[in-house]
């Protein structure tokens, strides 16, 4: 099956060449950034994560969006979904090997990387996420591998896999919440300590990774005619238009919550991202970015005629990833470091070679799901 | 897990090399764990010796710390904040005179209950039953998530290689290399010398005390129960064990 | 020969078990419906082929010359030294068994020494034993085995169990083709007189009158010209057919199945139409009346002597260049061997399409051009008028004959053809097309009655593919471009998924093309009414 | 036959290639065998040579493991000796004086690079590079100063 | 006796692994390739229209070369396997193909990592130390475990050769058609892994000594190590008897591979003649001896002949002379 994306056009070549030319220019400057350590990014002593670690915790959103197709198709039946959801899954492969290559890239010494295996901590939640993310994984390898091929032979695939899919739903569930564990169980940073953080991580990721699956089947229907059901989009368009507003409720409760109490410490983190502390300003317009695309990508996806018109639809859901893509591409992480615990202000700025890095990741990403996507239209391509 | 069973398990690791050759390792007996050590700074003492950097100094150099001009970059393991900024005080007109705009020695707290030891993934830095936190740079990914669970801002992180900017090179301890992650040891290869840590021992005021919170004779704890004093953020739980003598 | 049918079920149920017994171990159960009958002492003697005498291969005593062994081993020794494909087979396979379970026969019989790895180790052993350190020091410990008569009937009995359809070939990481390794088996066995009589009669026929049915020059000509007839009727069209005329421009071969054939006869039908469509000056050839070349299973030699007569008549007659008909195996001699074997054919020129000016220079030194590359090209070219709607009773699906599929690379252009003439073409799953086709298990010259079980078995796995899109997509048709198919796919398909027919690709194409002053048709080539048919996609 | 020319020069190409070290050998002087300069003061090693020799870098992990993570410094040897657990400043500045003439030769020569190097600190003949403040006298106990 | 050990037996499989190596090779190619019989996996170069597979179907040097180097170097048609499962009774079951792609990897896996160790140990052979093979070292010891620490591929080369084995072990058919030899030349392989894991993380021997006796070997002036231990001899040993009988067996297929007519031919036989060196002449019925025969026939159909009257040559001599003819009543084909 694997080899039906190594077979394509010029084009497609064309698509790949480009993505891999990227991922190559990323993969020069991570061998620089090897030789002369993190401190050709643009983090500092007081902001330590940064570009890396947002989509990381981005893409582990994503990673776990995939439950939104599996567990209507799976639990409720929702027979609609059954053609998206192999499709959801391997988002979500693509996702979880995004995720490893941003925690790897982000280590200051990558050669060690291994301890966190000969050492394994139960009770560091990098461990845990390790865990959650490296289960997922082959979770969602296995499950791809043995639906497509019972695709491809038009048999029903054995009954194991079954409850191997169902366990994959709580599963999916727990990499977000772990990763939302990562960030709220420190006891020094009053934006991240917050219990509504895990709920909040889910709400977005069940927006912005359905988001980015719609964008990714509209794609596919165009350029290699896979099969998608119009019902099938409009369904994952409403739970990106739920998911949205549960998002944006949620974050307004902790507007309130933060404002209303006016704890310093709490409100300071806020003040910095959406008004600039101490004439820090860096990430004041990507917040308002975010706030207004987040606005609109809701208006959108309320009113049923621009949810259900694919060039709409097509917008809101570009709205709807890129507004959460700042929001906790960017702000959550560096948001949670400003000011610093000893009151520090101190801007982050990514440099050229940390953007590259993670464009090359993102290129290999996309590279992957390009090719996951064609073997899957491929082969039903070959059902004709 | 104490030390000793510990040697006695590495040691049945290392069997096979030892073996073949008949070298038999050593194994002495650990330090003492029965102690508690702490630190505790008398504020007005050390304030009263204007601009004096002889514990940082004498740190630093102890310990190969690189002095980077680059803040962004900087790696310390002593140092002075304002006094508001360290315990947070949000109107430094309420502040007594003496201590307005002034700076306070910070460095790490060596806490009861670190949540930099809780959330390494590689059990890199722990602490030991002395109290010391201590990091095993040998061990340390460079995850940085200890910096972020810190909320003291006690760790650094080497972003860049510190030798070029050392000042003056000590062969008695190591530099670090790059990607890892270090801060105040409490200077524990001097306690296992005998020795008090270089900034107590540097510190021309005496402003400095440090001792075994478990020994009630000992003077840290005559000072403590004699004086009032505060600590930073206690309201986090993490129990620090530098405490600060008003 | 007509025999008690197998129950299909009871050959469906396949064990996948090896036998206890090591595989070193040559003896051979001849079971009925497994195996061929021998060729006939007078072909054999017509032919000057050695040893000829009346026996079969269930005989206890075959009847071997007394120096029997030697004339193996040195024919084997010779063969090392002149191909080195052999020598290079017998040396460098890994048993990986990757080829295994590609193989038709193994996917039918279960039977381990149909896998391609030990169908050539069967070979090899003695390889080893004679011929190289190891297996003189070892033996058995390095794979070696003393040639023995069991060994021999061994040889008889599995390389009449191998099509050389090349499948393993394409899979083999080193692509061992078990197909040259079977050819110099029967090579081999021929040196000593074992034949098959489905093989050596074609051969001597088609030696000595020009096609393997024997068929002379007035019944080959009455069988055209029934063709003719066939055509005014059919379309009120009357075409010439000429036969050994000099001055022609292309010289026509075709397998001569074509001509007595069927469902083979409908396809020659199209053929004609075509060529009178496209205004093609050709000829046919009653001396090199066959395009196929049962040789090819004899010998090299073989196969060198019944291919000369192609040139030696193109020269004769003085046309340009040859155009071949729709057949397997012919294309693998035509495509891989012709050339070098009859060549160089430096009195023809390179093809040039009449009709669309195109030059084939692909065939730019064989002279030679397949009639789909010929037909597609004239449809890409728009040529033909094509109404595919005359073809909606039918629901056809492609069968890659597997010469022209992997010892040519021909894939597109009968695809080509079907795609413009067909409105209901659904392709078997992508494992059993293109170069990854199944064979239809009686290739080779094994497609005679009394190896009626085993070809049934081999042709399983086709008859499966096709049964998926039958049942998927109501598929009544296997299109196909080889003589063999269309003469062993019925039977089998009969057996396997009865209802589905067999079309040659050309038949198809007879049916959709729209004559320039046709009067309407009412028929189909097959002379089944048009109107009122049912079928076509659901 | 092209063909054969063809394979002909591979199999050429491929056995100088296989046989590369050797004329590579031929053609340039033999590399000596690193001398190791002998430690100045000390007379015996912790562990017999051919231990050091080919099991030094567990010694090495070994002393490491039990100085930083069990607060261990010393280390008895198999003849009672007991000695500081420190690369700097045992083995080195004790024994084996010269990091270059020690360490180096036969790292350099067997192309194993070990990664000591990164953090420890190579004291220079004199002792170390520069000094740090003066070594405080070893009779205080901690705490004494207070 | 160890001295003549070290010293001659490497010797002798060196000279047995390159002269058999050569020999090997030269024997394949003192055979002539009679024949230009390519495996065609992908579409032929034809029609302008059609998209030829320039790779899988190779008409050009650079077809074939590309070709080459994908069986060569990433083992493409070993990628294509698949296990073939109709093995549901019933008179016509589905056809049921599984991705097999554990084969692939676990041969990608086993000789890429061979590949990296014999470059890596280029070192001990030459002086100074290549730059190829410290920065192989040095990518292959990326991960740091251990002291010393593990390379990748020793790890990856211990697997991926447990698997080859137990899946000839495992499978039945596999185990059917397995030799003896195949499980020596996995047992050489073992034994040449596992000695060198042994003597690197195990049971170490003096690193320098053996540097000075490997770039002794490469310099023909050889003086074996004083005591190199039970490990470094089974090594050395293992590794002797690996090159010795590599051209001796299977694993000439290293060789032998490049060598492959079904690959390494262009599917260009109808464009450009190929030679066939010993192309024996054949004698076959010619239309003369045909046209005497059915002469009467020819005529009677009206069809054209040669020469209406009389006969191309003399009746002794004709084709017809050499036996009866054969019945009229064949197959269908």
């Amino acid at each position: 099956m694997l080899e039906k994306a190594l077979a394509g056009g010029r084009r497609y070549w064309a698509w790949i060449a480009g993505l891999a030319a990227v991922a190559c220019a990323g993969a020069w400057c991570y061998a620089l950034q090897l030789q002369t350590g993190l401190g050709m990014t643009g983090l500092s002593r007081d902001v330590t994560w940064g570009l890396y670690i947002a989509q990381f915790t981005f893409f582990v959103g994503v990673a776990a969006s995939a439950v939104m197709v599996v567990l209507p198709y799976y639990l409720h039946d929702y027979k609609v979904f059954g053609r998206v959801t192999i499709l959801g899954e391997f988002l979500a492969i693509t996702s979880v090997v995004m995720c490893g290559l941003f925690i790897f890239v982000d280590m200051g010494q990558p050669s060690r990387v291994l301890n966190v295996l000969r050492y394994p901590t139960p009770w560091s939640m990098m461990f845990w996420d390790m865990v959650a993310l490296g289960g997922y994984l082959i979770l969602n390898v296995v499950i791809t591998r043995v639906s497509l091929e019972a695709e491809r032979n038009d048999t029903a695939p054995p009954r194991w896999i079954r409850p191997v899919i169902v366990l994959s739903i709580p599963w999916a569930i727990s990499i977000h919440t772990v990763t939302a564990f990562l960030y709220n169980g420190l006891p020094g940073r009053s934006f991240w300590l917050t219990a509504i953080l895990a709920p909040r991580f889910l709400a977005s990721a069940f927006a912005a990774g359905p988001a980015l699956l719609i964008l990714l089947c509209l794609a596919a229907r165009r350029w290699w005619s896979l099969r998608i059901a119009d019902e099938a989009i409009r369904k994952i368009a409403l739970i990106v238009a739920y998911a949205m507003a549960v998002h944006v409720f949620f974050v307004l409760l902790e507007v309130f919550t933060v404002f209303y109490s006016q704890v310093p410490e709490h409100v300071d983190h806020f003040r910095y991202l959406y008004a600039g502390l101490d004439g820090h300003t860096a990430l004041v317009p990507w917040m308002w970015t975010s706030a207004c695309l987040a606005v609109v990508a809701l208006v959108l996806l309320i009113v049923p005629s621009t949810r259900t018109s694919e060039p709409t639809l097509a917008g809101a859901c570009v709205a709807v990833f890129v507004s959460l893509w700042i929001d906790k591409g960017l702000g959550l992480v560096v948001g949670g470091f400003v000011p610093s615990p000893l009151g520090a202000v101190t801007d982050y700025v990514p440099t050229w070679p940390e953007m590259m890095i993670t464009a090359g990741v993102w290129a290999l990403g996309a590279i992957m799901v390009t090719g996951f996507f064609k073997v899957t239209a491929e082969v039903r391509a070959g059902e004709r | 897990m104490s030390a000793t069973r510990r040697c006695f398990l590495r040691m049945a690791g290392s069997a096979a090399a030892a073996a073949a050759t008949g070298a038999a390792l050593g194994c002495a007996s650990p330090a003492a764990a029965t102690r508690r050590w702490a630190m505790a700074i008398d504020v007005r003492k050390c304030l009263e010796l204007d601009g004096c950097r002889a514990c940082i100094d004498a740190c630093h150099q102890a310990h190969n710390v690189p002095a980077i001009p680059d803040r962004a970059h900087e790696v310390k393991w002593i140092w002075k904040e304002p006094f508001e900024r360290t315990f947070a005080i949000e109107d430094p007109d309420t502040v007594t005179a003496a201590l307005r705009g002034r700076e306070v020695l910070v460095f790490c707290n060596h806490c009861d209950n670190p949540p930099c030891v809780r959330v390494c993934p590689t059990q890199a830095t722990w602490k030991r039953d002395d109290g010391v936190v201590a990091i095993d740079e040998h061990r340390c990914i460079g995850c940085r998530y200890c910096v972020a669970a810190c909320p003291y801002g006690s760790r650094s992180f080497n972003f860049v290689d510190p030798r070029p900017f050392l000042v003056h090179t000590t062969s008695e301890y190591p530099t670090r290399t790059r990607g890892v992650v270090e801060k105040c040891n409490l200077c524990e290869e001097r306690l296992a010398k005998g020795q008090p840590p270089a900034c107590v021992r540097a510190c021309p005021g005496g402003a400095m005390l440090f001792g075994d919170l478990r020994d009630p004779d000992s003077e840290i704890r005559k000072t403590l129960a004699a004086r009032y004093s505060i600590r930073r953020k206690p309201e986090l739980g993490t129990r620090p064990q530098v405490y600060y003598v008003i | 020969m007509a025999q008690q049918k197998p129950d299909p079920a009871q050959l469906a149920a396949v064990e996948y078990i090896p036998p206890r017994r090591g595989w070193r171990d040559p003896r051979v159960e001849f079971r009925k419906g497994t195996y061929n009958h021998a060729a006939a002492r007078r072909h054999l003697e017509y032919l000057g082929l050695p040893n000829p005498r009346d026996w079969q291969p269930s005989d206890a005593d075959w009847q071997l010359p007394a120096n029997w062994k030697q004339i193996i081993l040195d024919g084997m020794k010779d063969r090392l030294e002149r191909y080195r494909s052999f020598r290079l087979f017998m040396d460098i396979c890994v048993r990986c068994g990757a080829c295994a379970d590609k193989c038709h026969f193994y996917l039918g019989s279960g039977d381990p020494k149909n896998t391609p790895v030990l169908r050539a180790e069967l070979i090899r052993s003695v390889y080893r034993r004679y011929f190289t350190a190891a297996g003189r020091l070892f033996g058995p410990l390095a794979g070696a085995r003393d040639l023995t008569e069991d060994v021999l009937k061994e040889w008889f009995y599995y390389f009449h169990q191998c099509t050389e359809c090349r499948r393993c070939s394409v899979f083999c990481p080193f692509g061992i083709d078990t197909a040259e390794i079977t050819m110099i088996g029967r090579e081999l066995l021929n040196l000593v007189g074992c034949n098959i009589q489905w093989i050596i009669e074609p051969v001597a026929n088609c030696d000595r009158v020009g096609n393997h049915l024997g068929i002379q020059p007035h019944g080959f000509k009455d069988s055209l010209d029934f063709a003719a007839d066939e055509l005014e009727e059919l379309t009120g069209i009357r075409v010439e057919i000429p036969i050994n005329r000099k001055g022609a421009e292309v010289l026509f071969v075709v397998p001569s199945a074509d001509y007595f054939g069927l469902p083979h006869y409908f396809t020659l039908l199209g053929y004609l139409m075509m060529l009178h469509e496209a205004g093609i000056d050709y000829t046919f050839s009653a001396y090199a009346s066959e395009g196929g070349n049962f040789g090819l299973f004899a010998s090299h030699e073989m196969t060198k002597r019944l291919n000369a007569k192609m040139y030696a008549e193109a020269k004769r007659l003085g046309v340009k260049w040859i155009l071949g008909g729709e057949c397997g195996h012919m294309w693998r001699v035509v495509h891989q061997y012709m050339g070098t074997m009859n060549g160089p054919a430096d009195f023809l020129e390179v093809p040039v399409s009449p009709a669309t000016g195109t030059r084939f220079d692909h065939a730019s030194s064989t002279k030679m051009l397949h009639v789909c590359e010929f037909t597609a090209d004239l449809i890409a070219h728009g040529k033909l008028a094509l109404d595919p709607s005359r073809n909606d009773h039918w629901n056809v699906t492609f069968h890659d004959s597997c010469n022209p599929a992997r010892g040519m690379g021909l894939y597109e252009e009968p695809r080509l053809i079907l795609r413009r003439v067909l409105n209901h073409f659904h392709e078997m799953p992508e494992e059993t097309i293109r170069e990854r086709t199944l064979c239809c298990g009686s290739g080779a010259g094994l497609g005679t009655d009394e190896n009626f079980e085993m070809r049934m078995r081999g042709g399983r796995p086709r008859a499966m593919a096709v049964n998926y899109v039958r049942k998927r997509h109501g598929t009544n048709c296997v299109a196909c471009i080889c003589a063999v198919d269309k003469a062993t796919l019925p039977p089998l398909l009969e057996y396997w998924v009865p209802g589905v027919e067999v079309a040659g690709v050309h038949e198809l194409l007879g049916n959709a093309l729209v004559m320039k002053g046709e009067h309407p048709r009412t028929t189909d080539l097959r002379g089944e009414p048009l109107e009122g048919m049912g079928g076509g996609d659901a | 036959m092209r063909n054969r020319i063809l394979i002909l020069a591979g199999l050429a190409l491929c056995l100088a290639a296989l046989t590369w070290p050797v004329w590579r050998a031929l053609a340039s002087a033999p590399a000596p065998a690193p001398s190791l300069a002998r430690p100045v003061g000390a007379t015996r090693c912790v562990a017999p040579v051919g231990f050091m020799r080919t099991s030094h870098m567990t010694l090495l992990a070994e002393w490491r493991d039990r100085v930083v993570r069990d607060g261990v410094r010393t280390y008895t040897d198999a003849d009672g000796r007991v000695v500081t657990m420190s690369l700097s400043g045992t083995c080195l500045r004790a024994c084996h004086a010269d990091k270059t003439k020690f360490c180096d030769r036969c790292h350099d020569y067997a192309g194993v690079k070990p990664t000591c190097w990164g953090c420890h600190v190579v004291p220079t003949a004199t002792g170390a590079i520069v000094s740090g403040p003066a070594a405080p006298s070893r009779s205080s106990r901690p705490g004494a100063a207070l | 006796m160890p001295t003549v050990l070290l010293i001659a037996v490497p010797y002798v499989a060196a000279v047995l692994f390159l002269g058999g190596l050569a020999w090997r090779v030269w024997t394949w190619a003192a055979t002539p390739e009679p024949f230009r019989i390519p495996t065609t996996t992908g579409q032929q170069r034809s029609l302008a229209g059609i998209a030829p597979s320039r790779v899988e179907s190779p008409s050009t040097t650079a077809g074939v070369v590309g070709r080459m180097l994908l069986e060569g170097l990433l083992f493409r048609s070993l990628f294509r396997n698949v296990a073939s499962g109709p093995t549901a009774a019933g008179t016509c079951p589905d056809p049921v193909f599984l991705e097999r792609k554990a084969l692939w990897l676990g041969a990608m896996a086993f000789h890429w990592s061979l590949l990296v160790i014999v470059v890596r140990h280029l070192g001990l052979f030459v002086e100074p130390i290549p730059r190829v093979a410290s920065f192989v070292a040095s990518v292959d010891g990326f991960f740091q475990v251990g002291s010393p620490s593990w390379y990748a591929t020793d790890v990856i080369v211990i697997v991926a050769l447990g698997y080859l084995l137990f899946r000839r072990v495992r499978d039945p058919l596999l185990r059917y058609l397995t030799l003896p030899a195949d499980y020596l030349a996995l047992a050489v392989l073992i034994a040449v892994v596992g000695s060198g894991v042994v003597l690197r993380y195990v049971a170490r021997t003096d690193l320098i000594a053996v540097r000075q006796y490997t770039l002794g070997l490469a310099a023909l002036a050889p003086t074996a190590p004083a005591s190199p231990g039970a490990g470094f001899v089974l090594h050395l040993l293992s590794v002797s008897v690996l090159l010795a009988i590599l051209p001796f067996t299977k694993m000439v297929h290293a060789a032998g591979m490049w060598l492959s007519p079904t690959r390494n031919q262009a599917n260009d036989g109808r464009r450009r003649r190929h030679v066939n060196p010993w192309n024996a002449p054949a004698p076959f019925h010619t239309y003369e001896e045909w046209e005497d025969e059915f002469r009467e026939k020819l005529q009677a159909a009206g069809l054209p002949i040669e020469r209406e009257d009389g006969r191309f040559q003399n009746p002794q001599a004709g084709g017809g002379e050499r036996g009866a003819p054969p019945a009229a009543q064949a197959p269908l084909t």
